[in-house]
């Protein structure tokens, strides 16, 4: 059973606040909470709204249909009065003077002028919908105080709440509890924690929405965990100091979203031919240039593969879910360390900003010293960096760590000793060191995740933060009776083609759902594989697909196709 | 009389043309760190792409030859990250003021322990003899068959504009008064920037070492280093008379004396705290 | 008394908050657009990207509105193949000083006649109040909690150390005065800065309209515009007595004067002469 | 008949100007000529050296044979000897003293100190070289008193070529005389003449090996053309420029190498979605990253069809010879403006440098007023810079010349207007409005080149600068009984597909040639038509293939296939 709420208005009426105090509120009861967030690209007015589900079940993706809305301005009604189902409610304040079928005017201003809090809408408007859902007072009151010491919660006021709590009856059944600990999170944070348990020492980026967040929790956090975050004059400077830092021997990262990745690309190239470690964090958005700062889109994907003059080996993986996310950019620093190459993590604002539960992560440390040499019982002076070994990955040294052994290199094709050379034969030589990588890389791939029924003839491929909605939409359809299988990317560089074979064979529709107009997954595929698709659900508003929107999509793909 | 003894540091072969300037300010950045008694393994040499750039291929400290117009993003962090080595750049005029124009502004402002020696030949060496940010008005080139029409930058006004608390200005053909430059801007706590004159006898024929000779001279005891607005008059100087020396000299904070977090086990040598981070974690529960 | 007449230059709804320091700023475009009696076909305005650099959604003029940290480069193109375009770029501190600080140097240099209004709110404003480059060392944000590490730029100070010929700071607050340098600064013969102090109400709780109003005053007739090293010394002040008005103001060159085949025709409405063409192809024979 | 000679010496030594010389005065004499560069990324010292091949028909790629070597240092001998063809010469100075079989030392220092001009060694050589294959000295002297007005050829001492000219008898049989006008030019002249002739009147770029010779060539020219030239901060500023300048309505263009093309990737996008016509170089070189800054490499053309955040249309074009380039250059300006659109063009280092005749290249002059719109007839203020269009082309006005008309444009998604927008139905418009263009595009496709034996069952695929080389090639397997087939794109991208689909199905053999690591062009190819390549001939050392390395090649693949 789950629950669906929307809470809308103008940026700047204190939405955001409300919405974290709910759901928090919501997990601390017990529940599973999914919240998105639709905001515009400005900082006071137009309309946002969020979208909070929660129930007993983990929940994947937001739903169309609504259970309640609290509309803090008549155009949220305006716009999502169609959406509420049967029995839901249009919470609003009295003062705006509307009526109609579902609203619920209440004095929620005058409560909170009443308590001498006029700011304190919120929190009654907070009352009001937990009664409505059953909740009890008591649990309640002791979930209100926990949550007074909190940072950035601009901690609800508990009379307000209680004054809310008083205006209505209880009408819903309130789901179960999940019974597990849960973390609430978003993707933001995932990465933010993932690359702070991969032992990440320094982040270097310039604000850029949506992957702001994550330089923002790391700086919130930089204090006790004792890392650089460091906001750079532009993009460039960014990843070229995380370069500089990685270089002289702490992990780095840098973050940005596709207009800032476009001026990073030169220095992935740096990173690929220097073979220092690095990992980049691109959230992707809606372009092409500035397009739509707030929303969402999965079109920078062959952008991630082919970014950079020359050839080099990278990784590009996408993440898929918030805890996803975590395990992802932990990994990635892993395989950025132990190839000494670039590894590209895909994210977008959607799953940047949609905050879910999930079950507790787990903290595993994993730098060890195991990637670096101690150059011990070399001769002084004698360190080669770029050693030629047969897997192609020569040891590196911490620079100033190592008495009388000293490095050097050079962006230019080089030696063993980094020095620049132009000779065919050293060049040969350097390419294929660093290519020759790529056969443990591939040895590392993770085949896609596979969703559904596996002797299906339908199969859906996705990537990314479609992960979510496209569960839903698996069991949906499986539901329906329409069988269908799935496979969900994560690692999309190089492709893991494991699955692909096994199950591209079979299957007699095959049908790419993607967050962008062209179809970037299918022609991945199609380049690696020569199987084409059968049938395509695009999506490049700005908006997530949603599970409905998949289902629709796919049954007239198979309809067309058939 | 002092001691011979065997330099630390040692120079490699180089690709620069005969006579070049650059042979004598890499001849001064090793006597500059052989007399500072620093370990080859402690010092860290950066530059971009160019001629100047090529720098760290040629000294035996570690080297980082980066991309073009990008020396100082890198030097900045490496040094922020791993505070035991002696971070120094050498690049070109293009590199510093041209592409790298905007990490120039925006190291000053950081004000990171390192040390900036901008070989500035005011013209692009390696891509064969185009105006750089340094190269007077009118000067004509093959892609400025008019003259440059544009205004030459002033390195070391605007440094001194950005905050700069070392600026100086040296020059390649006057070796000790650079050495001693150089020793000083690594001493110096904070952005240490040297503009050193530098003939490119294969592009520039118009500040030739000749050009140059006549017209510097060194700042006396007379010259405070510690007036912005005497350094600021000087700093303008150019024509007739071009002033060598330390222009200006004041220490700062640092970066990181606002970071009190950084203070204590350089950021290289820490291991993370599994406590915090599960609080973190917690934090989300 | 003025004859009231329909102002040519209308302005549009904005996505600001109300209240923000860029309505004045944006008022006084208006109204300086409509005292130079400027048809809207013929004006150009550029911004980047940010709330400033929405400016040109928002008059009715020509606009464009390119990449953040971008607007100045196609502000000097435009200006210079369309010389009948009068050009002026609106935007903000992080957009001109931050991301787009290397063309605002070079910018300066070429000295190609544009105006620049630079929305000086010492914070980014559109992404949520990080700092920018002029906010204040120690200034605290969500992404600087313990304050900016780094030191500030002066913008005038910049501007006047790269020989910028008109160099002037005004505040959203002080309308008539800021119209006044507008319409000054258009009419200048060359690059010509107007750093303008913009309270952001939303992240910049340092930097109000009440902090700015207390602190700022008009320079009078004692202060000499064409004196440069007045100019740097009233460039520092700042803190307790913070200057408004044209700090220098001097004549060069321009770029296109350096060109002499550009002179003439503007380039927009040249045609290709054939012969000179075939010349070029006969060369090569 | 044709004769290849290496003229060889250290960086400094003169040696291009003498190659200018030599080949300046072959190719008046009526031979076709042929001349590539091999030089250090250094201004002085290290060992360069060109190679100058004539002869009486077209020629298409340099030889590995030699007829005869001019060594300016012992270096130069040391490498190049081996090379040399039985009754081939090696010219050197006496003073080197060397002996030894071929080598043919003679005074020519002493003769130009004896003329009292001891710089003009170049020129006694000359003279040496020219008697050598049997030239006149009357013709001769008319040529060489006809170069000395020319710019940039520091005109030979015809007293020294004489005095050279006494010192050998003719050995070799001139090739008869082309008896056509010929054009001498490299494929930076022909980018910057297929520019002006398409009324380009903006160049922005900031210098670049190997594309520095564009902004040269054109700055040299730009008083006479009435151009502006100008020299950016660095790239970013100089596309950015390019924009600008088109916005305000003239033909703009900018030019760069790999690395200055990544800083170019942000605002690539920005043409794209301010729909603002513009065409940008991309002259390659090896990388990643600095790479073999003055090498040759075919290893950009996945990112240039991928490079920006976002999906926007855009066309990719290879330049496969000088005559070539004049004409896609001048035909990548039409496209660029009748789509408003960014149009990529692709060269690369070899092609840059390689000078060579082709028949008189003709002026036709292409910009017309056709792709502006007057306005005329609006009401005042009226005009939409974004109305949407069948074909997704909106009209164009020039800024300030049209009285009462104004036009907005803007990096984010916006209405017709050119103002912001976020809504979903305004944002699919714009942007299926802009994917519109493609149809009209796919239209514009030029198929790939055809050479060969069209029965032949083995077909060769390759793309732009390898075009010469492959002519070759193709001529030397068809008269060594290999009958092959080749084809050579030149539109990359949208990928044309009439011939692929024609020829692909009944080739038994696939092999694709490219001039870099990971087979860039069979990846494409695999992607749009699924067909993968049956074998490879791949180079990436910084250096062209030859016909003879090709041959070799695809005898390799064709035997390890079959
Ligand atoms: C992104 C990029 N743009 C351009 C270049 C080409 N490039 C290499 S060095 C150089 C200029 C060198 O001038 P300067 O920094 O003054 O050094 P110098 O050679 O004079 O010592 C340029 C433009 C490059 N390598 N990368
Ligand atoms: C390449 C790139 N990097 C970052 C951004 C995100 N961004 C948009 S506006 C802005 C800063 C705005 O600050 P400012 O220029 O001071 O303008 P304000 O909003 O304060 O008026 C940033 C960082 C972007 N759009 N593009
Ligand atoms: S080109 Fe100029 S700067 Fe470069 S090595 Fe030669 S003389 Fe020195
Ligand atoms: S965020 Fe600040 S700068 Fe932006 S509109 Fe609001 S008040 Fe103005
Ligand atoms: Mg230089
Ligand atoms: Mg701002």
């Amino acid at each position: 059973m789950d629950y669906n709420l929307l809470l809308g208005g103008a940026a700047g009426q204190g939405m955001e606040t409300l919405t974290v105090q709910l759901e928090a509120v919501l997990k601390r009861v017990g529940f599973h909470v999914h919240t998105t967030h639709d905001y515009m690209s400005r900082i006071r007015g137009g309309h946002n709204f969020s979208q909070i589900r929660f129930g007993d079940l983990p929940l994947w993706a937001p739903s169309s249909d609504l259970t309640g809305v609290l509309a803090l301005n008549p155009e949220t009604v305006l716009i999502h009065q169609s959406r509420v189902c049967p029995g839901g409610f249009v919470l609003v304040d009295e003062g705006l003077g509307l009526t109609g079928p579902d609203l619920l005017a209440l004095p929620l201003a005058r409560m909170a002028k009443g308590l001498g809090e006029p700011q304190a809408i919120g929190s009654v408007a907070l009352g009001v919908m937990l009664r409505l859902f059953g909740i009890g007072w008591e649990p309640l009151e002791a979930i209100l105080n926990g949550l007074q010491g909190k940072k950035d919660l601009r901690s609800p006021n508990v009379e307000a709440v209680r004054a809310g709590f008083g205006l209505v009856e209880p009408r819903y059944d309130p789901p179960s509890p999940a019974g597990e600990a849960l973390h609430m999170l978003n993707g933001s944070h995932a990465v933010a924690l993932g690359a702070l348990a991969a032992d990440m020492r320094f982040y270097a980026a310039y604000p850029m929405t949506p992957s702001t967040a994550v330089m923002t929790y790391l700086a919130e956090h930089m204090v006790e965990t004792g890392v650089v975050v460091e906001q750079a004059e532009d993009e460039i400077a960014a990843i070229n100091m995380a370069i500089g830092a990685s270089f002289a021997g702490v992990r780095a990262m840098t973050g940005t979203s596709g207009g800032g990745f476009c001026l990073m690309v030169e220095a992935l190239g740096l990173s690929g031919i220097l073979e220092v470690p690095l990992v980049v964090l691109n959230v992707q958005r809606p372009g092409p240039a500035t397009g739509l700062p707030t929303r969402t889109e999965q079109a920078d994907l062959r952008f991630a593969i082919h970014a950079g003059q020359g050839e080099f080996p990278r990784m590009v993986i996408a993440l898929r879910d918030v805890a996803d996310a975590y395990r992802q950019t932990q990994r990635a620093f892993d395989l950025a360390d132990r190839y000494q190459i670039p590894v590209i993590l895909l994210s977008d604002q959607y799953l940047a900003d949609t905050r879910r539960t999930v079950p507790i992560l787990p903290l595993r440390i994993t730098r060890g010293p195991r990637f670096i040499s101690d150059a011990s019982g070399l001769e002084p002076f004698s360190y080669r960096r770029y050693v030629i070994t047969e897997d192609g990955i020569s040891p590196r040294i911490i620079p100033g760590q190592v008495p009388d052994q000293i490095q050097c290199v050079d962006s230019d094709e080089h030696d063993e000793w980094g020095h620049i050379v132009e000779s065919s034969v050293q060049r040969v030589a350097m390419a294929d060191k660093r290519s020759r990588k790529l056969a443990g890389i591939r040895g590392e791939l993770e085949e896609p995740l596979f969703l559904g029924d596996p002797e299906a003839e339908t199969l859906l491929l996705a990537w990314g933060s479609l992960a979510g909605p496209m569960r839903e939409a698996v069991s949906l359809l499986v539901d329906q009776g329409l069988p269908v299988g799935a496979l969900i990317f994560g690692d999309l560089w190089p492709l893991p083609t494991g699955e692909l074979e096994k199950r591209l064979p079979r299957a007699l529709h095959r049908i790419h759902v993607e967050q962008n107009g062209t179809g970037q997954l299918a022609s991945l595929i199609r380049e690696v594989t020569g199987v084409s698709m059968t049938g395509s659900v695009l999506k490049y508003d700005g908006r997530q697909l949603t599970p409905v929107e998949i289902v629709a999509g796919v049954r007239k793909a198979v309809t067309s196709h058939a | 009389m002092p001691e011979v003894r065997e330099p630390r540091f040692k120079l490699g072969e180089t690709a620069w043309c005969p006579g070049c300037g650059d042979f004598g300010i890499l001849e001064s950045l090793r006597a500059a760190l052989d007399e500072l008694e620093l370990e080859p393994h402690r010092v860290l040499v950066v530059g971009g792409i160019g001629q100047a750039a090529k720098t760290p291929q040629y000294i035996n400290a570690n080297g980082f030859c980066g991309l073009h117009g990008r020396a100082l993003p890198p030097a900045v962090a490496a040094k922020m990250v791993n505070p035991a080595l002696t971070v120094i750049v050498n690049t070109g005029d293009g590199d510093s003021y041209g592409e790298g124009g905007n990490h120039f502004l925006h190291t000053i402002r950081r004000n990171v322990d390192i040390a900036h020696f901008v070989h500035d030949n005011q013209i692009y060496g390696l891509t064969k003899g185009q105006a750089s940010p340094t190269t007077a008005t009118g000067q004509v080139t093959h892609v400025q068959p008019s003259g440059s029409p544009s205004l030459p930058m002033n390195p070391l006004m605007l440094a001194l504009a950005m905050g700069a608390g070392f600026v100086a200005r040296g020059f390649s053909g006057d070796r000790d008064l650079l050495t001693h430059l150089m020793i000083e801007a690594i001493r110096f706590r904070g952005y240490a920037l040297v503009d050193i004159l530098q003939p490119c006898l294969s592009f520039n024929k118009i500040n030739t070492f000749a050009w140059y000779k006549k017209r510097v001279y060194r700042l006396d005891e007379t010259h405070d280093p510690s007036d912005l607005s005497g350094a600021l008059s000087k700093a303008q100087e150019w024509g007739e008379r071009i002033p060598l020396g330390i222009l200006y000299r004041r220490e700062k904070p640092l970066w990181s004396d606002h970071l009190p977090h950084l203070a204590g086990v350089p950021l290289v040598d820490r291991q993370p705290d599994p406590a915090v981070l599960q609080a973190l974690l917690d934090d989300l529960t």
